[in-house]
């Protein structure tokens, strides 16, 4: 291959680009509408799994010492509940405090501790978090046999509930965007597919000519580049922008959602979706054009 | 230069388009392939460039048979030979200029040389003022000339021209077979399939006659006459 | 148009779709993922909308009575609740039973009604459901003017934040799915104009030949239908199949969430799927042979 | 039945294929139109059934202006032509039979009628034996006998053919244009643009000879000649 010829690759690109403009245009809508899509959900995706374990690790244990521990134990126990493995915090709230919660829930105005005749019934307790929340149950039943622990309470329904939700979306979700690869690739591979058959009769002549494969080949190549280049690089622009824009609003409007909004996982995916584009649209081209290569 | 050796050429159609055929043309030679329509010229054609295989027999180009030419030898075989196709098959999306340079761009050779051969090859044809305009937009037979610039422009050892005449008036024509005259006097084979029968009759070269598939005449100084 | 000539129609499309099946098998392939995925996403839209309404509609009022309210008023009281508009049910809650789950929450080994000498301080409360999640602001306000009634406690915030986060869920995914179904129609629209491009010459003799317009639209009107329909049909078996084999296992796995399986909703997205189909198909052909028309 | 009236005719190309024509054929004759190639011969036939649109003047077919036709009169208009077009024009995508075929459902004519006279019309051009294959795998001059066969399947009143020998040996070539003139003789206007000088100079119909867009000769009883 001599140097001139790359020359003439990339002329007979940008000819065959500016000539066959239709087709251009109706590839690069092709790659951009898929890959837009795919990235879309892909974010939908990560910011779903981020709500949910995020949901997950705002779960706690509490673990209620007994009404007779002799408050220089108290402090004890709190640090055999953080040598617990797994544990990552434990933050005594002490009777009184409570109390004060238990009055909260029945109305301010109403003396609750008086109305106890001045004793406070309630134990002391430990509000404990895991590392992970597929930790809350073992060290739930680690805290349960540490002296003076009368009792552990972790919502063990909720708990489970929202660990197979958190499962189930992850995996649903990672079934979808594979799903959503694979459509964008079809649909991408089946429009460049249809525009090089339409080009069947000049890859012959060409051959007819004495021209090589690979001498033909090129210029789809580079063409398809460009095609998944444009495409893709539209549907990132698209994605970018949206994404910013709703991620914004959202996070005025929900504040308390743990949404996605690190630059660098967008940029990320918008990397990887640039890739896609560029590999679909050479490779496609490629496979396209060897079955007409064969006169 | 080119051998036939029983040739039978059967389209997946069921169609006999050549039966045993066996002739040779020389290095040089100037070769007339006339006979009625459908009675396999353009097939004879196109199995020397390996448009077509044989269904059986062999076909030899330059001493080797094109039925096991490797696929990657398939394209220097066909640089060996300047094709005028009957239907034209100029690339719609290049210019005329284009679509001769093209011949030359496939050899890989120099921009220059490119830009100043084809300009003079289109002036022979008598096309120099139709180089930027798009095959579409051409008359049947300034089509069929382009078609005639383009296999002429390497000045290949074989030049394989189907009903080169076919839509060009007599004075065209004549002028046309004048230029592969004078590439035949280069050194050049040429083998022209044609109905033009006063052109053949007025050169009186070689000519092979066909008649449903089979080869009924070859003569050195033939001329165009209806086979029994 | 005689009836020979609607004959001619239909033998013509069916030549048509098996001698450019090449373009045919494209055609179904685009419109089958396009409403796969369109189809897909509106049943996640759906349960999504469903499981956020399901989590916000279960949330309920605590209105607390004063503890001095005397015990034949009690009755009285929930009647006034049952006539605030809006109100689902109101199930009332004696105090023995509130301290009852009071204790359960410390752990059982622990008599909390000893530890209080024997008096429970604890307010009878009524538990209100509203028919509506929306309502539940109002209907608090409403019962706080009630006689007798201490307090009124609903998870201001939960209620709050569970809203707008299931209107955000509804507003996005309407968005997603319009989205969607704009891109599916691009998609679709695309590839159809593609397949016709490629017979724009065959087009232009039928005119040269004397063919009317419609005598040339009809069979591609027709091919476009067949299309839509074949490549809707494959979409929605295998979104049906697919929803209904999830939808089983995640019923096992999550019976807690409210997940939509009525089989109406799924065979009316079904049918809208393939109507979109075949308008797609026919049209986007109608609309694509018309710039080749015009000869 | 055809007029031009100073027709001129400017390709989007700037190429004036014709230039100021004027010129009237009438009810059942039969016409050469002869010239070089690029002298606009093709575009002279194709203002008659319009293909393409005179720049300037009027084109009038039966009395009335092609140009002023609404578009839904224009099929109309060209089911009154039997057109063989320099490059064919045949549909890929159906056979020989089909191809012809096409030409009269498109008249909406009974099937009994199409089954009984599309298989006549190929013996009569000598493809009977070629029904059922496809366009691209016949040869050149059965495929340019297709595009006649088509032309004349509907006798449309006016037939309009552009180089339909060009691709025929002789003989066959003598043997359509037999069947030219036996369609002329039924009452069809026939024009025949062509380059064969043997058949125009034997039959001595009229000659409208073009050069250069112009109309150099219009003659009764003309031959073929190299014009000044
Ligand atoms: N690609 C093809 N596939 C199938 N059959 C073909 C093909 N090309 C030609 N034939 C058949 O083979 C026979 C010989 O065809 P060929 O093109 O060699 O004839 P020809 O001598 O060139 O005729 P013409 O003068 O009309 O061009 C014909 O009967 C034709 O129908
Ligand atoms: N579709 C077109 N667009 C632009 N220019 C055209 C078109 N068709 C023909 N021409 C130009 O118009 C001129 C006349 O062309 P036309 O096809 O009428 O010639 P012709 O007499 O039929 O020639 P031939 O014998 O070679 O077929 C030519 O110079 C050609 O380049
Ligand atoms: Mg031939
Ligand atoms: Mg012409």
């Amino acid at each position: 291959m001599k140097l001139r010829t790359v020359g003439y690759y990339f002329r007979e690109t940008f000819r065959s680009v500016r000539h066959h403009s239709w087709m251009t245009v109706a590839a690069i809508i092709t790659v951009a509408i898929s890959l837009f899509i795919l990235g879309i959900f892909s974010l939908a995706v990560v910011n779903a799994n981020q709500v949910a374990t995020g949901l997950v690790s705002e779960l706690e244990i509490a673990a209620f010492l007994r009404v007779d521990t002799p408050p220089e134990v108290v402090a004890q126990v709190g640090d055999a509940i953080r040598r617990v493995p797994g544990v990552q915090e434990a933050i005594l709230v002490p009777k009184e405090e409570g109390l004060q919660q238990l009055a909260a829930q029945f109305g301010e105005q109403h003396d609750l501790l008086q109305a106890l005749g001045g004793v406070n019934p309630l134990p002391d307790y430990y509000r404990v978090k895991a590392v992970a929340p597929d930790r809350v149950e073992s060290i739930a039943r680690s805290i349960e046999r540490i002296n003076y622990v009368e009792s552990v309470n972790y919502g063990r329904d909720v708990v489970g509930r929202l660990l197979e939700v958190a499962a189930w979306v992850q995996w649903l979700g990672m079934a979808a965007v594979v799903m959503l690869a694979v459509a964008a690739v079809a649909l991408v591979a089946n429009t460049i597919r249809l525009a090089v058959m339409t080009r069947a009769r000049e890859i012959a002549i060409m051959k007819y000519v004495g021209a090589t494969n690979w001498f033909i080949r090129w210029p789809f190549f580079l063409q398809g580049l460009f095609l998944g280049l444009v495409g893709a690089g539209v549907a990132v622009v698209c994605l970018y922008w949206g994404y910013n824009w709703v991620i914004a609003r959202m996070q005025l409007a929900l504040p308390f959602l743990p949404l996605v909004t690190g630059q660098e996982i967008v940029l990320q995916l918008v990397g990887l979706l640039v890739l896609l584009g560029m590999v679909v649209g050479s490779l496609g081209s490629l496979i396209s054009v060897r079955r007409f290569l064969q006169v | 230069m080119i051998q036939f050796y029983n040739v039978t050429k059967i389209y997946p159609t069921g169609v006999y388009a050549l039966r045993d055929c066996t002739a040779g043309i020389e290095k040089g030679e100037f070769v007339f392939l006339v006979g009625p329509s459908g009675a396999g010229k353009s097939t004879f054609l196109r199995l020397i460039f390996r448009e077509e295989l044989a269904t059986r027999g062999q076909v030899l180009v330059g001493g080797r048979s094109v039925s096991r030419l490797r696929p990657r030898e398939v394209p220097l075989l066909r640089r060996q030979i300047g094709v005028v196709f009957q239907d034209f098959r100029l690339l719609e999306d290049r210019t005329v200029y284009e679509n001769v340079a093209f011949a030359m761009q496939v050899l890989e050779r120099p921009s220059k040389e490119i830009r100043q051969r084809v300009p003079r090859v289109l002036q022979m044809v008598g096309l120099a003022a139709r180089a930027n305009i798009y095959p579409q937009h051409l008359s049947g037979g300034e089509q069929q000339r382009v078609a005639i610039a383009r296999a002429i422009i390497n000045t290949p050892p074989i030049l394989v021209a189907d009903e080169p005449t076919g839509n060009l008036d007599p004075d065209t024509a004549w002028d046309i077979l004048q230029l592969l005259l004078e590439i035949n006097k280069g050194g050049t084979t040429v083998i022209i399939a044609t109905h033009n029968r006063e052109i053949v009759d007025r050169l009186q070269r070689r000519v092979i006659a066909l008649g449903q598939g089979r080869i009924l005449r070859d003569e050195a100084k033939g001329v165009y006459r209806r086979e029994a």
